[in-house]
């Protein structure tokens, strides 16, 4: 155990995966949210940002999470939470939402994880756990289909074990998919020569983290401190 | 021209559903529901059914309502484990349903198929994981394909804003979903619209899902939302 | 020869598709008329009809032609004419309305026809002549996806060979799609038991009808004299 | 929100079109044509291009002025025999241009493919016709079904009616046809609109395509129509 670092909270986190989603590039950056954690990197762009979000289940714009009794309940995300829209918002159906998708057309997808192998395979939808129903969504389409997938997670599960690792134990959601891991400790790339360190929590050595980790990490060249929140 | 599609009232728009029926139920969470058709449907009694829908019904309406009335022996869904997916659940565990989990732009682009005339399709979605498993695969361009099957429907239960009385239909916001797919696909699309026009009602450009592809249309002017009735009991009100 | 009988002229021909067609089924029937001969045949479908013509290009609900100098030519049909719609009428994309097409929605679309064989095959695209340019347009998936296929014709072509065959020469367009043939001598419909001869033209014997035909013919238990119009 | 996808002119538009590109061009006869668009990457230089359109240029201006240029390689498209193809007709009988004639439902079918991630699909159109020859069939059903592939280009020229700086649009009536599936297939989709809106000037309920297929907007303000041309030259006007 490494006493003096302080891993990210959740919200810095979110902070840190909103800092690598291109707010003003040329003709905006598509960008879906995954259910859970990935929510909140929303609270973390700025409101000018050229970004415009996409909901699965049929909308293009989403905006803030509509404010208490003011929701419409034919308006919510694929969390099923109800929100506004940006104008310039579009909606479509299931089967036009999940060609953006598939198609690659979604610049980026952010998603949770149980697990992500060295090679970038993820696992987000199943435990394996027979006792629990099974249930996907639309997680293999996003992960599958978006240009990038961006991963939040702690970098340890509660229990302490690594959720990086050589290669999922838990049932896959895609292979080979996930361009970069943001945990509470790293920012890792997944890179044809493997998991690449970018940046490493304050205080922590490679080695640390390496054996907070079950698949072999290598620093990147510019490795540098994990930026977090000023605030 | 004089084609109406209207029914007199939700028994009419449901009658003649058999048992066994496969039966699509538009909707995505609480968007897009048609509660009271489903409501319907356990009034007329088919049992033995197949459901398609994204979900697996929430809180005690509706889809929720069907299953715990015991008249569905199988579920084809994406996610059947949303929040207030009790009935579901605890039917599940005691063996009483079958279940199926299709991804979701998979499961929608099988409905589209078997609405399209399309005899399967290959996507790279679910490649090397359990839900391919046992499915015939290929690689095209360097990555793997499944190949994934048409769904067709004897029946679809759909909600739309608004109809014409010739079936052209629109949706709120994102209550559009899997609706305009289902539509398509089933060889009795019943709908409930919260309003009905005249032919010519609906601007031409607009229109969503045209007519060709429905059957019946029924009046709900006040559809329930199941959603606002839990966040007002939540509230206290 | 048989100098005593009067052929169907082609707006005679058109007038007898168009009792075929139901007028006032419930919920109506979907039309797609194929261009040529076949577009002839919403000139003798009363103005009432529960009727909805469906175009390729995008539209159902076509109604009359645009008048000259009221054109809209961006509202044209499959043909390239310029058409008006009717109040009800709905536009859509390509591959929604060749989704109707392909997916069984159309009632009935009437096609022209090359040669028919016995079974139905139809050939309407290409008389395998390499020095007319290759063209099919829509009708492959006409052919294929209507779920009834009348196709108006000539009993015979110019040169007096008949269209109605044991086996196409010239190159398909589908395979054991065609439901019933309107010519100007007969109506005939493809049956599991082969080609029944419906209504024939009057002072035409079976036989007769029969040497003009390359196919063998059975006369329908009811077989009667050929409906033409009053007028 | 500052996302602005509107170029100053034709040239910005069609500005990077390389020779060889796979270029998709949305219409059918004079509905929907980027005449204007057609025009710039004539005036751009682009050569040797593969183009795909339903038709295989009408009249003079458009597609069959490309042609004229010698500017197109092959044509893939449905139905290169309409009236006032004389360009084309000239051209492939000289052998300088070469064809592929594909169904027109699945030539849009397999234009959406390209767009939507589908990597091959089972189609029942064309089965048994020398249009099947050399592809792989199955039996779907007691059906032959013909696998089809997924068609992507480098670049659509598209027909809009009206455009918002997001990229949202809608078209005329029967105008529609292949753009909605070519804007998604392409990796560079160039829009001419007639109006140009801010974002919100298009109701998010009657979009057709969303801005996220588009890449470039221009201004058209009156886009020229073929058909009228020689509508008023037959009348002598």
């Amino acid at each position: 155990m490494t006493p003096l670092i302080t891993p990210l909270a959740r919200e810095q986190m979110a902070w840190r995966v909103a800092q690598d989603i291109p707010h003003n590039a040329p003709g905006g950056t598509y960008v879906n949210l995954g259910i859970g954690m990935p929510e909140l990197v929303a609270n973390h762009l700025p409101d000018d940002a050229d970004i415009m979000f996409h909901c699965e289940n049929g909308i293009l714009g989403m905006g803030p999470v509509a404010r208490r009794g003011e929701e419409d309940f034919d308006l919510i995300t694929a969390g099923k939470k109800p929100v506004t829209v940006v104008p310039g918002a579009a909606f479509f159906d299931s089967t036009d939402s999940f060609a953006m998708i598939r198609g690659g057309h979604i610049d980026i997808a952010v998603l949770g994880a149980f697990q992500i192998s060295r090679t970038g395979d993820l696992a987000n939808w199943s435990t394996g756990d027979n006792t629990v129903i099974p249930a996907v969504g639309g997680a293999m389409d996003l992960a599958q289909g978006a240009k990038r997938v961006f991963v939040i997670t702690n970098h340890q599960s509660r229990d302490g074990a690594p959720k990086i690792v050589e290669t999922c134990t838990y049932p896959l959601t895609g292979r080979g998919v996930v361009s970069t891991v943001f945990t509470d400790l790293a920012v890792i790339d997944v890179t044809p020569a493997g998991l690449m360190v970018r940046e490493i929590v304050d205080g922590l050595g490679l080695a640390d983290l390496q054996a907070k980790t079950g698949a072999p990490l290598t620093a990147a060249p510019d490795c540098r401190t994990l930026a977090r929140p000023q605030n | 021209m004089t084609i109406d599609k209207r029914v007199a009232g939700l028994a009419a728009a449901v009658a003649g559903i058999k048992d066994g029926a496969v039966v699509m139920v538009s909707g995505f969470g609480d968007a897009g529901n048609p509660t009271e058709l489903l409501h319907a449907l356990i009034e007329q009694g088919a049992r033995d059914l197949c459901v398609i829908n994204n979900n697996a019904g929430t809180g005690r309406l509706g889809l929720a309502a069907l299953l715990n009335a015991g008249r569905v022996r199988k579920v084809i869904c994406s996610f059947p484990r949303s929040s207030h997916s009790e009935i579901f659940q605890q039917l599940y565990r005691d063996g009483k349903v079958e279940l199926d989990v299709v991804p979701q732009g998979t499961l929608a682009e099988r409905i589209r198929a078997g609405g399209a005339g399309i005899g399967g399709f290959f996507t790279p979605t679910s490649a090397g994981t359990p839900l391919a498993e046992g499915k015939e695969t290929r690689i095209i361009d360097g990555t793997e394909h499944v190949l994934e099957h048409p769904i067709h429907a004897d029946v679809a239960l759909i909600k739309a804003d608004k109809a014409d009385h010739l079936g052209n239909l629109t949706y709120r916001l994102a209550a559009r979903n899997f609706a305009p797919a289902m539509c398509m696909a089933a060889d009795l699309t019943i709908v409930q619209a919260a309003s009905i026009v005249a032919p010519g009602g609906i601007d031409a450009e607009h229109v969503v899902t045209p007519g060709i592809f429905v059957d019946r249309i029924v009046h709900v002017p006040d559809p329930i939302s199941e959603a606002e009735i839990l966040r007002d009991e939540e509230a206290g009100l």
